[in-house]
């Protein structure tokens, strides 16, 4: 089965990309798949290279971009929520691209399941 | 308000609900939501909205959230008709708790009770909630 | 002691809890999404209905413009404020406390 | 449909909104602080009595671990599932909706 | 834990609260509360902690956020006492409405009722409420 | 008299720093001192001098800039909070530093009011 998924907060602020990251994992290792991750709201932070979390906690951006070059997930950040909140490419990390809102629409309309997280 | 047009976007066509449960302006979720569903309307979906709980206060009257330098998008609400976004579900039970009635909206709706509203939810192939 | 609430009181515990604390001399004002508390009518209109007689409960006005929800029409006994009135009331008040 | 409910029922009114609106069919799962509403012998037992002795409520075993809640005290009938068990929800229940 | 020490900063002597009202691992609030008390420790004030509401679930025994990849906090809250922090308050409300006692707490405790609780808190100089 | 504000959340996402923007102009106005604003968990992320919101919508870091410059206001960012959320010295707006969580309990202490906004 085709799963979209849609993050709405950032990371270590809410559980919600910690939730949507370990769903994502145990339905790929259920054999699903998952084409893209939507990231959108607060949700854009997750997308930052720049951040630097300490060395006895978990990286959670670096864990999106392994887990989409892996398994080929297009990780989708929505263009207006992140230039107001200072995302652009020059400090995406790998794997991540900015794009509109109908990139959310449809994955919403192709996949078999859309999965929310959010706050 | 939309980033992109996708109109030559052609596929099957779903029954998508946009769940709307906070307030406007406390967070930015009410504006969000709204911001997907318009650009939904590009993919000529089977569009709907439903307002319970907190989320009623989206479509209160009277607002003017310029007077604290925010964006005061409830009068979009209103451009939804010209976007061919007709389906707007308001929960009764909601709408009386917070003392509120069809007259105190900014757009005509549909008045539900909460029976109906789970009807509707369960009708759906995408949902998503804000 | 002033004690604010951001969160509607439809959707959280937080003015009820911060009723609870209120004590003898605490004064509360309602902001952001916690101006609905100050709805005429509401369940929240009876828990605050004690220390709104006593003068003691406040909401703040351009949060409740915002929302759509006339000033004039609030419950019994809140007093409107705008935010050089929140700050006069953390001086007045303080030390404050934010019930998020 | 398979609803998830994120927050606690002590503080937010999503528990009790969400099993207002779980009709006949619908199922269930408690995440992340909304697994508190599993605990036995709250006010939430007696909201979720009702679907949970039908079998419709789950509560994700992770986070009650996370949170110090022993999997094998949790309310009667409440399911306890893994993040394979929440996948195979959505495949069997879905669409789903986060009552965020 | 922390970012810096301040071992020579003197002056006045304040009473600090933190309070603490949400569960842990939902979000970060709870962790970060605790970061700034282990901080405020090194300004010799007269600090107190205050968990009510759901933020008594923090004190939890048995807790292992490991299994989530997350950091596993409570622990920490043990450590408190080296650092002279010794005043912990738990509401009696907040623990019966969540079926616990002072039993399941990771540290030893003061409870004290509700109106004890507002008392404890209007009595401060300064309050930080995560 | 002193003040001292604590913003826990990031902008955009919630109103907590509108109020707080809010709040401390009126402080200012009525001639009151604002030394000091802490900027920790999702805070942080009212610092960074990438954001670049819609021509329609208030710029919330620009804000924050020019009221620091205007009344010579310390505002002051985490640097636990900010590493984990890539807010650098490279990105950061003019008139906000990186320090440590000292900085937070010391306007405490010093300030006549500490003033919280948050979720």
């Amino acid at each position: 089965m085709q799963f979209g998924i849609l993050i709405n907060e950032g990371p270590y602020q809410h559980q919600a990309s910690d939730s949507a990251y370990l769903f994502t994992k145990a339905a790929l290792e259920q054999g699903h798949e998952v084409p893209r991750i939507f990231f959108y709201m607060d949700g854009v932070n997750n997308a930052t290279r720049l951040q630097e979390p300490q060395q006895d906690d978990r990286n959670i951006v670096r864990r999106w971009s392994q887990l989409a070059e892996t398994h080929g997930i297009d990780l989708v950040v929505c263009v207006a929520a992140a230039l107001r909140r200072g995302i652009k490419d020059e400090v995406l990390a790998p794997g991540f691209r900015i794009s509109g809102l109908g990139q959310l629409v449809e994955i919403g309309i192709q996949a078999d399941r859309l999965v929310t997280f959010g706050d | 308000m939309s980033d992109e047009f996708e109109d030559d976007f052609s596929g099957e066509i779903k029954r998508f609900m946009f769940v709307n449960r906070k307030a406007p302006h406390g967070t930015i979720y009410a504006l969000e939501s709204l911001e997907v569903v318009l650009i939904s309307a590009a993919f000529d979906q089977d569009v709907s909205l439903a307002f319970l709980d907190d989320g009623v206060f989206q479509l209160r009257k009277g607002q003017n959230a310029n007077v604290l330098e925010m964006k005061n998008f409830a009068p979009t609400y209103r451009a939804l008709e010209g976007y061919d976004i007709e389906k707007l579900y308001v929960e009764r039970e909601s709408l009386e708790a917070r003392g509120m009635t069809a007259d105190d909206l900014v757009v005509p709706v549909e008045v539900v009770d909460r029976a109906r509203m789970a009807e509707l939810m369960a009708d759906q192939d995408v949902v998503m909630s804000f | 002691m002033l004690h604010t609430v951001n969160k509607s009181p439809l959707q959280t515990n937080d003015l009820a809890s911060c009723l609870g604390h209120l004590g003898t001399d605490g004064r509360l004002l309602m902001i952001e999404d916690g101006v609905y508390g100050a709805l005429s009518g509401t369940e929240a209109t009876r828990q605050l209905a004690g220390p709104a007689g006593e003068g003691r409960v406040y909401v703040l006005g351009p949060d409740l413009e915002a929302r759509g929800v006339d000033a004039g029409t609030v419950a019994d006994g809140v007093q409107v404020v705008d935010y050089a009135g929140f700050v006069q009331l953390v001086v007045d008040h303080g030390p404050h406390q934010a019930w998020v």
